[in-house]
Formats: structure tokens, C-alpha cells, sequence
């Protein structure tokens, strides 16, 4: 049951949709609503006005463009995971989607919602910042691209201003010998990441270690990249010895999260276990 | 739960001390504030609304300063009533002079949370307690230290 | 108030809404259609699940002004012309229920996920179905229920592989 | 079976008369009753653990639109105290009303009914009332609760002290004196939330004179009663309804708060009033389970015989007793714990404690899960200690079959049983002597495996109306039934058990179809009304169901029985003992084409004009039965599990039981009892607690956090059952509600344990979470270092 008062809008373009947030200081977006409404009924969230954007039916789209694949901002995690091509090329995305809350969340729930919410426990930060990907946002002044990196600020904080509006998610898609994976272990009641690690591998020919890029959710305050591993793998082989190395630096000088679902030396343990996992696999793939 | 912290801060003991003991200024820092009633010296009554992202509630708070010793030594005690929650905090700040005008800050917070927030948003409260640490420190900082 | 138009298990309705109003209020409180149950509200027991377009939503997070224009489809419109669905019939022959607060929930994503999934090993139906909770039958029927059904619904000569009531 | 009648319906798969409404949404359950100018319920509830009121103040809320009225505990003490049915000896009991008055002693005590014309309104409203609170120190550990010092909640008591109740038998001093091998185990039994899927829900109108109360409830009967007493109505001017009930499980074996409220209201403000709970609101005002802390002590000898079981528990009783509360952890616990062994001496003393926590009462075994789990974590330690094999070191001990009728050594005469065929049948299924074989493959994948058992009894079938009297039980043990047959032929069963998803609609019709002589389809079952049922029905919990209400049902079906052959032998001029009852017909032995329908005689029973000399018109009988003994269901769950060494996490890859309940009537509806209880069961294993904060506060205050089992938490399960019929009843049935429940949490416990065991880990407090394998086996190797 929602207690609080406020009024609705459906608008038919994102144009309007800017314009009908800007008007109220409390007003906030609706996508799936799966972040918000919950809030809501706890009264810990109040807005007084909802922007609802699901007559904006372009946002839905996932779609090629100029080689990058571009996941509208309301395209629901199920859409995703159930997408071909993300399936292919942006593994640990539709691993990360389909992994999300369950079934009937996955259903409504969108990747614009979820990176916008921010909750540092969300699965999709971890895909978005292993892929660079770029968020991209509209408001009254115009289009902006955040990448990844610079999107996450804090525990349900972003870069995104309360004028704008997330439009889309733009990856680029990965060349060569690439493969990714998402891994996540999950809070049991919840579904929620207590960890999850995306790693995204790019080999040389020769089978080195070309790139590697490690996102991770769940353990810090915010979705993290982890430098010092990406560092200690690349140009390695990819052997047993360099992923074990590499992995067990992923928490490092992290502040991790500490709550009733898992202490923080817990959190930082997993990282490193899932990491190790992760990378193991995204590796596996892109040998093919 | 209980924080706590050192800050130093580029400012003199005289003006922190009336920094810290000014509900309004560090309310100011501490959240949206809705509403300040000044009741008498060491009572007040302030409603805020806080919390971090979209995660957000009003607190009616009311609050008084238990002990008062300028410039060094301030101790308030407060309590707080959101939509089936409250919350009981008290709180302990210390001054000391470290030289070259300049204050050190040590504080100490208790903060209990009962009711529906306790029950269910021990996922958001760490991050929030941290959240409003950290923001009411820089805002001090910042506010005190502006030339 | 807003004014919007729904599906509701093929029937059309145009009613006027709070904006605070529930899809599951909607449907339990204005419609009658007490089929459709809460058990948690806060989107984890899947007790209130429906079909909207197709697809199995926890109808307690969802707002009756977001359902503008769509086809839902609860429990109620499950069984048509008075003919059960397969999953009905399912759910009955192997003891898939108990009490029956979670069934119609538990029946509305199993319909979802044999629409899309005609044969799911048994791993794939409780990992679908994870959303929905029971508390009584310890799950083991209702996994036997949607694998019977999907046999069921696979040898139905019919090439529909989704219900018909449900549009896509 | 009985000599009267063939088994024709009992024993088969009889399909559910309970499943074409609810498949098709068309089950009312109590949130699901509207009402015209039904008004709403929205309870205040403190926030504080432990806190004086100090002030209400209700101007607000009672401007909020649509406010009908705000009562608080001075208003409200017309509903009259909360009932508690059980006392044990030197109870300090207390006074609990529907809504605080002094001081709020648990998160979640209803300070405040706000009553609107909205739920939205009333909710609103609700929010708007602000109370002023002293808090006070909380305490949240029952042991610390008994210590001196200790904040204190209900003053006029002095002491949080609720009760001390030892069981003794043999001489234990001696049996340690004696003892060649010892173990000691301190076992936490942590606390659970039942969490039946349906909340709870109370419906009430009162319109000429008449209470008519619709409440998701297992003992309308009892609600009926203490309604009536404490709102001082005449009991037939109370109805109580227990529509459709989403599951108890124990939760819903109560007089709440809440019924008494709503009642009371329906009764002052002449309009229908509703309340539903919300799930949160569940989680700190509907009672918890378990929460026993116990230390135990076995004695035995080399080869593994044992001497004796000394036990000391303290049990978290919460903030008040709930009604059945001071009987859970003593006589349904305290008696249990030999199980299936011969224990020479045995020495048991259990504490109740108050503390600053929602209430605990039954959850679904109610005690005797709490016992099973701590003799059978007892047996697999000795085991370890004495370097025996679990299954032989049970079998060893188990009371011989020559045994029966056996008197246990804290004092309970179990009628039957014959343990060895159960576990030989279960180790079986298990595939048992190849374990170790899949023990070392598991290790080769660097996976742990374990393999644990549980050989547990159950005390069901409560209960024995004197043997309830003797224990403090301040009710009888007995259930009712009345059948109804109508002129035509049509069969009504009207019973005082209340099923909540056990499906009685169908096995009582098989019970009384294979009585009567006629088809289930013939018979409509129905319950939980009081102005429909008889007299009084005690209600459905603690597997009593079948064993005592199945049996009612079953001798009034003879007694319909036998005067439907009466008439039948009358109206076809034979003697009654020539007569048969079979298929809907009577007929003479061997003449079946002579046959009268069976809805002739029915009609010739109300015509009334040609009946046997002397006897009454109709076709109606009532019965109470009360047991002679409880009945003990017996069995031997088996589980196999991994341990993911790096991470603690545990997968259970394969789940065996073979249980003994008896005559089944639907083995359909066995099945899926078992089903459900085991997952309970391992809910308790691995997944569920309740946690709370040192200041009182439930932190896994949602579904969100509290993890109730999902599908993919557990795996199939592979049943067998043995039959060892009880003499206590003419069907030979026992119950089979919470046999799953009670084996299954153990034997999840002792494999994760037994998987550990190389490392020399010897125990982890439930629930055993990914964190605490893991931080387990982390210190194992750090020790070993």
C-alpha cells in the first residue's frame, strides 16, 4: 500500500518528459518502478510527481548502432537477457540481466532503472563498467554521455542530474578473441549481488592477455573497476597462476560493505573467489 | 551504531566552537532542513529530511544540548520520529587547539534506529550514516575554512 | 484521478484511478478479482503475480496508471469457456498446492515460462519459479505440475505454443 | 482395518476436493470478505523494544479524512485479557491485553486501532499518531534475561523468570559416573518466522445481536469461546468463520490481539471491520518459533550403549505467553528428547524466559523438532567420539520392536514402532555403503561431502483429555465430528478439525465414504464454521488432525453406518448381519441385484413410516473422540550434501526419508506434507532467523532479508514409508504434519558436519550460512597450522 499523495504523467515524448520533471523540485522518474515503489510504500521515498515513461516506446529498443549495441534505457533485464546478440558478444551483460531479482523482476525491472537507482548491490554497474559502457542521458540542456566509470558516485548516487533522463546504454561491441562473464554470489532471499564480478577479456593472438576489464558490485559502497587485477593480468598468459594472482587483488584498498547478509571480510573474500571464477571463465570463452 | 571521527579543520577554536553550537548551521549541513524552531538555549526542534540518492524521509527531531563547555566540549542528545521509525542519536564533539590557527575535531555518535527503518533498511542505513558523515564534515569544513 | 483503459482477462475496463492505486489493489478491490493475492508487498513472494502482455509481473509493484493499455490476464482468466489450462489441471493431478494462497501465482509464471520454454529441465522450472514463494508443498509437486503441463501443452496439437488469451 | 468395512477409498490418490475452486482464484480467504460499510483497521505499533507510554496524541490522525475512530489501551480493555490455554507449575504469568497501556514490551506492540472508511485512510492516519515514549534498557538474550541486573518487564513479577520445569527419570549421576564415552554440546535453536503465506486477516460485523467473525485462524473454536467469555456475548450469538487459511503452521494457533480488536469494534461501532496485516507488521506482531538455547550432555559406554541425556535449556519466550507458549518447549519438548532410544537416565530442566521480542509459540513441531535436533546432533557427536558408524550406533539403541508397548524414561508409553526397518530402508535409498566412495570423488573436485541422518519419533495425536488435564493443558484433547445425512442421499461431514491446506476435505470423505459404504464423491466435508460444525472442535495443529479428528469422523460414519443396515436389513427383510453397505448400496450378501440405494434408506429414515420397531427418525450422528494415547510416527531421513570449500556454500545433492505414519489414508497428501515439511526444515538448517539488533529491533524484519526457501534452494525428495499401525485408533493412523519438519533439520546438519568432518569441525550454529562454512572451515585450517 502506497500512503503518500502524488500526482502521475505518462508523457508521449522524452521531450516532454524533461520538461514535466523540471517542474517540480519532487519529481522523479518511473521506469519498471521496481526500485521506486518498494520505496514508496516504506515511505522512504516521497516524490510528489511521477514522470512514467512507459509511452516512450523507443526507449524499449536494443538496437545496433555504428557498432556499438545501444539497450534503451527501458529495456527490461529479461529483454536483455533473452537478446540474441547481447547473449554473444556482451556475455556478462545478459548474465548479469538474467541473473537479476527473479523471474516477474526481471520482467518489469529496466537497465535504465537500475543504473540510475544505483543501489550498490544492483548486477548491472558490474557489466556496464567491465564493457565501458556509456550512459547516455538527456535534460534541459541537452544530451550528455557519462561513461561508466564516471557514473557510479556513490550508494544510490550518480552522476545523472534530477533533470535528466537515462535514454539509453551505449556498448560497444567487443572485436577478436573477446569473451565476458558475470558471476554473482547472491543474497539468498533477495537475489541481490553480495558479490558479483564482470571480467571482460580480449586475447592477442598469440593468446596473451590483451585487455582485461573487471567490474564489481555488491562489495563497496559502489560498483567498482578493478585496476590492480586488470593490471596483473594483462599480458599475462591467462594461466591458473596469473588469474589466481590477478583475482586476488580485486579488493584491494577496497572499504567493503558490512550488513547482516555478509561482513565486510566475507564480502572481500567472495571478491576474490568470484573474481578468480569470473575471469576463469570469461577467459575460457574467449580462447572459443 | 556508533561512528566516530577526527576532522581538523583551518579554522580557529572560537569559530568552530560556534559552528558546532549552532543547531541551525549544523542542521544546515546535515540535511534539507524543513523546519528549525529555536525553544531555548540548549533546546531545539528541527525537521529535516535526509537520506542519500532517492532513498529520503523527514524527521521530526528533538534535540538538546546535554552539556555545553565553550569552546571545547559539546554533548546533544536528540531524538527523531519518521513514518513508523525513530531514531535516538547522541552525540559528543570535543575541540582542541592544534596550532597555526587551526582546530582538531574529534566526535562520537550513538545512533539507534528503531521501528520500520531498523527492520528494513539496514541495507541503506549504513551507506546513509556514512553518507551524512561525510557530507556534514565537508560541509563544515568548507562553510569554516571559506576565506 | 486518471482515467485509464485495461484488459482484464479479456474484458475491457475504463476506470478512474489514484495515482497511488496498486495494480493488485486495482484488480482485488475495484475489479473483485480476489484470485489474485498479497502475501508479501514488497515484491518477494509472488503471490500477486499476473500476466501483463504476456509476461508474469508481481502486480504489488506495479501502478494501476502504469497498466494503461494493457492485457493482463490473472487467475481467474486462466481456464477458458470454462475448459481448465493445462497448468490447472496440472497443478491438481500432482498435489501442487496445499493451501492454495500461492497457487494462482505460482500458475501465472508457469504459464509465462511454458510460453517461452515449452520443454524446461526441472533445474530451469525452479529457477523460474524462484520468485514465487510456498510455504507447503516444499516445491516438489509444483515442479512435477509445470513439467507435466509442458508435456501436456507440447502434445496439444495446436501449433499455439502460448495460451491463446494471451496477446504478444 | 476395521471389521466393519473394506478398504476401498482409504490407502489411494484420491484427488482433491479442495483444488477446483483454488485453481481457479475462487477460494475466499478472510482479506478476500468485503462487506457494505466495512470499515478498516490500521494498528500503531511501537517502534521501541521496551518503552514507557508516556503520552498519545491522536489530535492529527483524527483530523485525516475519512477517521472513523482511535482507540488506545484504555478504551480497548473491554476485549479483556489475551488467553493463555497452558500452565505449567510456578508459571509467572502475566496480563496481556490487546493493546498496551504501561509500557510497549517488544517492537511491534499495538499501541493504538485507527479506524477508517479507506485501508488507505486508516494506514494515513495511523502514521499521523504520535506517542510519546520513555525508552527503556532493552534485553534481547533470554539467558541474559535471567540474570540479575537484567531489565525487567513485567515488574510486578520481579524477575523474567516465566517458568522452571525439570523431567527426571533414572539415575543420572550414576549413568556419568558410569559413562565411558561423554559428549557436550551447547546447541542454538535458533528463532523462526512461520511465515504461512497468507497473512493474517480478521473480519467481524455485528448485526442483531449476532458476532460474526471470518479470521485466518486453525482454532475457531477456541476464538468462538474466549469471544464469547471476554465480550461477554452468548455463545451462540458468536459465529466464527475460518474461511479458506493460507497456511499456520502454528502462527495462526491463536487468540490474537487482533480478533479481539476487530471483534470488539464491529461490536461498539455497529459497522463491519477488517484487518489485514501486512507482511512487516507480520514479522513483529504474529508469534515467532523455536529459540531454545540447550546444553546437552550424553553418557554412554565404549560400544556406543547409552547411559544418559542430561539437558539444560533456556527457552526465548518472548515478551508475553502466547496461548500455547508454556507448553512448547516443556511438555512437547522436554518429553520428546529420548526419541527412538533406550535412555536408562535422563535429566531435563527448562527455563522461560521474557525478554524484549515478539512472543514464541508453535511453529510447525512446536518443540519437538527443538528435541529431535538436539539428541540427534548428540547421537552423531558420540558417534564421532566413540568412532562408530551414526546408522549402527542408532540401530544399537533404538527400542526393540519386542519393546511396545514401551515406557520412555522421561514417562511416555509409546504404543508401537519398529525403528530398524525404517533406517535399513532409508540407508537404502541413500545408497549408503557406497558413500565413501563418493565422499573421496567429491574431494578429488575439491568439493566436501556429507552424509547425515536422523532417526527421530513424534508425539502426535494430542491428545488424551486426561493426559492433557495432568499436564496443564487447560482444554480437552478430543475433536468432534456430526455427520448429516439428508432425505436424498446427500452426505455432509461436519468436523472441528480446521485444515489450512491439509487437505481434510478429502481424506475425511475417504474416511467416511469406506465407513458409510459409499463414494467420496458422495460426501461433502465441511469446517472451520462454528454455527455449522458441533459444539466444539479443537482445531487443527500438532498432526492431531487425523489421528483424533479423522477417527471422530470415522465412528460417526459407523454410527451412520450401522443404522443405514438396520434400516436396510428392515426394508429388505434380512437380518442386519446378512447386510452389506457397499458402493451407494444395500443389499443382502451376495444378492446385489436385491440392492436398495443407499438414498432409499435415507429417504425411509425421514419418511419414517416403515422402520425397524422403535427406532428414532433420520439419519444423523455425532461424535467426540478422545484418544486413548498420543501416537508416535517414527522414521529416518538421510541427506547428502557439497561444500563449496571456498565459498561455505552448501548444495544438497540428494534427500532420502523413509517415514511411519501409519495408515495412510491419501498418500498423495503424505507426500506432500513431507514435501513441505522438510523444506521447513532445512529452512531452519540453512537459511532462516530470525536476528535481533541489542536494542530490540528485528533487522531481518522483511522477506527481503529473511530467507524463506525458493524452489531452487532444495531438490526433489525421495520417499518411502514403512506401516506400523497404532492399537490407539480403529485406522491405525498417527500424523504425518510435522514429521518432515522434525527430521529433516538435523539430518541437513549432521551431513554439512559430517562433510566437514575431515577438518575436524565438529559443529556451526544454524542457520549454517555460506559465512559461517566458510569462517568455520577457514579457522579449521588455521588451527591446524
Amino acid at each position: 500500500m502506497i500512503t503518500q499523495t502524488f500526482t502521475i504523467e505518462s508523457p508521449a515524448t522524452i521531450e516532454e518528459a524533461i520538461t514535466s520533471l523540471g517542474r517540480s523540485p519532487d519529481a522523479k522518474v518511473i521506469a519498471g518502478g521496481h526500485s521506486l515503489i518498494p520505496l514508496m510504500k516504506l515511505g522512504l521515498s516521497e516524490p510528489k510527481q511521477l514522470v512514467d515513461l512507459r509511452r516512450i516506446r523507443q526507449l524499449r529498443e536494443i538496437k545496433n548502432e555504428d557498432g556499438a549495441i545501444v539497450v534503451g534505457a527501458l529495456a527490461t533485464h529479461r529483454s536483455i537477457a533473452d537478446h540474441a546478440a547481447i547473449r554473444k558478444t556482451l556475455t556478462a551483460l545478459a548474465e548479469a540481466a538474467g541473473g537479476v531479482g527473479d523471474l516477474q523482476v526481471r520482467s518489469r525491472g529496466t537497465i535504465g532503472g537500475s543504473l540510475a537507482h544505483a543501489d550498490p548491490a544492483a548486477d548491472e554497474p558490474a557489466p556496464a563498467l567491465a564493457f565501458d559502457a556509456t550512459v547516455r542521458v538527456i535534460g534541459p540542456k541537452g544530451r550528455r554521455d557519462i561513461p561508466a566509470r564516471e557514473f557510479f558516485k556513490g550508494p544510490f548516487e550518480t552522476a545523472l542530474a534530477s533533470n535528466e533522463i537515462v535514454t539509453d546504454v551505449r556498448f560497444a561491441a567487443p572485436a577478436g578473441r573477446v569473451g565476458s562473464s558475470y558471476l554473482k554470489f547472491a543474497h539468498p532471499a533477495s537475489g541481490f549481488a553480495i558479490v558479483g564480478v564482470a571480467a571482460a577479456i580480449a586475447l592477442k593472438g598469440d593468446g596473451t592477455i590483451e585487455r582485461a576489464a573487471i567490474g564489481v558490485t555488491g562489495a563497496a559502497a559502489s560498483a567498482f573497476r578493478s585496476s590492480a587485477s586488470e593490471r596483473a593480468l594483462t599480458g599475462t598468459g591467462g594461466d591458473a597462476n596469473a588469474i589466481a594472482a590477478a583475482a586476488s587483488k580485486a579488493a584491494d584498498g577496497i572499504s567493503a560493505l558490512s550488513d547482516l547478509a555478509a561482513s565486510a571480510e566475507f564480502r572481500k573474500h567472495l571478491v576474490t573467489v568470484y573474481a578468480r571464477r569470473a575471469i576463469e571463465l570469461a577467459i575460457e570463452r574467449a580462447r572459443g | 551504531m556508533h561512528f566516530e571521527g577526527v576532522v581538523e579543520v583551518a579554522a580557529t577554536r572560537d569559530r568552530v566552537w560556534s559552528f558546532v553550537s549552532d543547531p541551525a548551521r549544523v542542521a544546515a549541513c546535515a540535511a534539507d532542513v524543513e523546519h528549525l524552531e529555536v525553544i531555548d538555549a540548549t533546546h531545539f526542534r528541527v525537521t529535516v529530511r535526509a537520506g542519500i540518492g532517492p532513498i529520503r524521509t523527514t524527521f521530526a527531531i528533538d534535540a538538546e544540548f546535554t552539556e555545553l563547555r565553550a569552546p571545547e566540549h559539546a554533548e546533544v542528545r536528540a531524538t527523531g520520529r519518521a513514518r513508523g521509525s525513530a531514531v535516538e542519536m547522541s552525540n559528543v564533539v570535543d575541540l582542541a587547539d592544534v596550532g597555526d590557527g587551526r582546530t582538531g575535531l574529534r566526535w562520537r555518535a550513538e545512533v539507534n534506529v528503531s521501528g520500520a527503518i531498523a527492520n528494513i533498511g539496514s541495507r541503506f542505513m549504513q551507506a546513509a550514516a556514512d553518507k551524512t558523515t561525510r557530507d556534514v564534515f565537508a560541509c563544515l569544513k568548507e562553510r569554516l575554512e571559506a576565506p | 484521478m486518471g482515467k485509464i483503459t485495461v484488459t482484464v482477462n479479456r474484458t475491457e475496463h475504463e476506470l478512474e484511478v489514484k495515482p497511488s492505486l496498486l495494480l493488485v489493489e486495482l484488480l482485488r478491490e475495484e475489479l473483485r478479482l480476489t484470485g489474485t493475492h498479497v502475501g508479501c508487498d514488497t515484491s518477494q513472494c509472488g503471490a500477486c503475480t499476473v500476466l501483463i502482455d504476456g509476461s508474469a509481473v508481481k502486480s504489488c509493484t506495479v501502478l494501476a496508471a502504469q497498466a494503461d493499455g494493457a492485457e493482463i490476464v490473472t487467475v481467474e482468466g486462466l481456464a477458458k469457456d470454462g475448459e481448465l489450462h493445462p497448468i490447472q489441471r496440472a497443478f491438481s493431478a500432482e498435489h501442487a498446492l496445499q493451501c492454495g494462497f500461492c497457487t494462482p501465482g505460482l500458475m501465472i509464471t508457469a504459464v509465462d515460462v511454458l510460453s517461452r520454454n515449452a520443454a524446461p529441465t526441472d533445474a530451469e522450472i525452479r529457477n523460474a519459479i524462484k520468485g514465487n514463494l510456498c510455504r507447503c508443498t516444499g516445491y516438489h509437486n509444483i515442479v512435477n505440475a509445470i513439467r507435466t503441463a509442458a508435456t501436456e501443452m507440447r502434445g496439444a496439437a495446436t501449433p499455439q505454443r502460448a495460451p491463446a488469451e494471451v496477446k504478444r | 482395518m476395521t471389521a466393519t468395512a473394506p478398504a476401498t477409498y482409504i490407502g489411494t490418490r484420491t484427488p482433491r476436493k479442495e483444488d477446483p475452486k483454488l485453481i481457479r482464484g475462487g477460494g475466499t480467504f478472510t482479506d478476500d470478505v468485503t462487506l457494505p460499510a466495512m470499515v478498516y483497521v490500521s494498528l500503531v505499533r511501537s517502534p521501541h523494544a521496551h518503552a514507557r507510554i508516556r503520552r498519545i496524541d491522536a489530535a492529527a490522525a483524527r483530523k485525516e479524512p475519512g477517521v472513523v475512530t482511535i482507540v488506545t489501551g484504555k478504551d480497548a480493555e473491554a476485549t479483556g485479557v489475551l488467553p493463555v490455554f497452558i500452565t505449567v507449575p510456578g508459571l509467572n504469568g502475566t496480563k496481556h491485553m490487546p493493546l498496551a497501556t504501561d509500557k510497549a514490551r517488544y517492537a511491534g506492540d499495538a499501541i493504538a486501532a485507527v479506524v477508517a472508511d479507506t485501508r488507505h485512510a486508516a494506514k494515513r492516519a495511523a502514521e499521523l499518531v504520535t506517542v510519546d515514549y520513555e525508552p527503556l534498557p532493552v534485553i534481547v538474550d533470554a539467558t541474559k534475561a535471567l540474570e540479575t541486573g537484567a531489565p525487567i518487564l513485567h515488574e510486578e513479577l520481579g524477575t523474567n523468570l516465566a517458568f522452571t520445569y525439570p523431567v527426571k527419570g533414572g539415575d543420572i549421576d550414576k549413568a556419568f559416573r558410569d559413562a565411558e564415552a561423554t559428549v557436550k554440546l551447547r546447541i542454538v535453536n535458533q528463532r523462526l518466522i512461520p511465515n504461512a503465506m497468507e497473512p493474517r486477516a480478521v473480519v467481524a460485523k455485528f448485526e442483531a445481536g449476532e458476532l460474526t467473525v471470518w479470521s485466518s485462524t486453525q482454532i475457531p473454536h477456541f476464538v468462538q469461546l474466549i469471544l464469547s467469555l471476554n465480550l461477554g456475548l452468548s455463545q451462540n450469538k458468536v459465529r466464527v468463520i475460518a474461511p479458506e487459511v493460507g497456511g499456520g503452521f502454528g502462527s495462526k494457533l491463536q487468540v490474537y490481539a487482533e480478533e479481539l480488536l476487530v471483534a470488539h469494534l464491529a461490536k461498539t461501532l455497529g459497522r463491519p471491520v477488517k484487518w489485514t496485516e501486512d507482511r512487516r507488521e507480520g514479522y513483529l506482531a504474529t508469534i515467532h518459533g523455536r529459540d531454545l538455547v540447550e546444553e546437552v550432555e550424553v553418557a554412554a559406554k565404549r560400544d556406543g550403549t547409552l547411559l544418559g541425556v542430561r539437558i539444560r535449556t533456556v527457552a526465548n519466550m518472548g515478551a508475553y505467553l502466547q496461548a500455547f507458549a508454556p507448553g512448547i518447549p516443556t511438555i512437547l519438548h522436554a518429553f520428546i528428547i529420548p526419541g527412538a532410544y533406550r535412555i536408562p537416565a535422563f535429566d531435563c530442566e527448562v527455563r522461560g524466559a521474557y525478554t524484549n521480542t515478539t512472543p514464541v509459540d508453535a511453529y510447525r513441531g512446536a518443540g519437538r523438532p527443538e528435541a529431535t535436533f538436539a539428541i540427534e546432533r548428540a547421537m552423531d557427536r558420540l558417534a564421532d567420539e566413540i568412532r562408530m558408524d551414526p546408522a549402527e550406533l542408532r540401530r544399537k539403541n533404538f527400542v526393540p520392536p519386542d519393546a511396545f508397548p514401551f515406557t520412555t524414561i522421561s514417562g511416555i508409553m509409546y504404543d508401537s514402532g519398529d525403528y530398524g526397518p525404517a533406517l535399513d530402508r532409508a540407508l537404502e535409498m541413500a545408497d549408503y555403503k557406497a558413500f565413501e566412495k563418493r565422499r573421496v570423488e567429491a574431494k578429488a573436485r575439491g568439493r566436501y561431502r556429507g552424509i547425515g541422518l536422523s532417526s527421530y519419533v513424534e508425539i502426535c495425536g494430542l491428545a488424551p483429555s486426561k493426559a492433557n488435564s495432568a499436564l496443564g493443558v487447560g482444554w480437552g484433547g478430543y475433536e468432534s465430528a456430526r455427520i448429516r445425512v439428508h432425505p436424498t442421499g446427500a452426505i455432509q461431514v461436519f468436523t472441528g478439525t480446521s485444515p489450512h491446506g491439509q487437505g481434510h476435505e478429502t481424506s475425511w470423505a475417504q474416511i467416511a465414504a469406506d465407513a458409510i459404504g459409499v463414494t467420496p464423491n458422495d460426501i461433502e466435508v465441511r469446517h472451520g464454521d462454528t454455527f455449522e460444525s458441533p459444539g466444539m472442535g479443537v482445531g487443527t495443529f500438532g498432526s492431531r488432525s487425523l489421528a483424533v479428528g479423522g477417527i471422530a469422523v470415522h465412528n460417526a460414519a459407523q454410527k451412520i453406518r450401522e443404522k443405514v443396515i438396520q434400516i436396510g436389513a428392515h426394508l429388505l427383510e434380512a437380518s442386519p448381519d446378512d447386510v452389506v453397505v457397499q458402493g451407494g448400496k444395500v443389499f443382502v450378501k451376495g444378492v446385489p441385484e436385491k440392492a436398495k440405494a443407499f438414498g432409499e434408506i435415507s429417504m425411509a429414515a425421514y419418511l419414517a413410516s416403515n422402520l425397524p420397531e422403535g427406532m428414532e427418525p433420520g439419519l444423523e450422528a455425532t461424535t467426540y473422540y478422545d484418544p486413548p494415547n498420543f501416537t508416535f510416527p517414527f522414521g529416518t531421513h538421510i541427506a547428502e550434501v557439497e561444500v563449496d570449500p571456498e565459498t561455505g556454500s552448501i548444495e544438497i545433492i540428494r534427500y532420502s526419508a523413509c517415514d511411519d505414519c501409519g495408515r495412510q489414508i491419501n498418500p498423495m497428501i503424505v507426500e506432500g506434507q513431507l514435501h513441505g515439511g522438510i523444506t521447513q526444515g532445512i529452512g531452519q538448517a540453512l537459511y532462516e532467523a530470525a536476528v535481533y539488533d541489542n536494542n530490540g529491533q528485528l533487522v531481518s524484519g522483511s522477506m527481503m532479508e529473511y530467507h524463506v526457501p525458493n524452489a531452487a534452494d532444495v531438490p526433489a525428495f525421495a520417499l518411502d514409508h514403512t506401516v506400523t499401525l497404532t492399537k490407539t485408533n480403529p485406522l491405525g493412523v498417527k500424523g504425518i504434519g510435522e514429521a518432515g519438519t522434525i527430521a529433516s533439520t538435523p539430518a541437513m546438519v549432521n551431513a554439512v558436519i559430517d562433510a566437514l568432518s575431515p577438518l575436524g569441525i565438529t559443529h556451526i550454529d544454524m542457520p549454517l550460512t555460506a559465512e559461517k562454512v566458510w569462517g568455520a572451515i577457514r579457522n579449521a585450517g588455521e588451527a591446524r597450522r
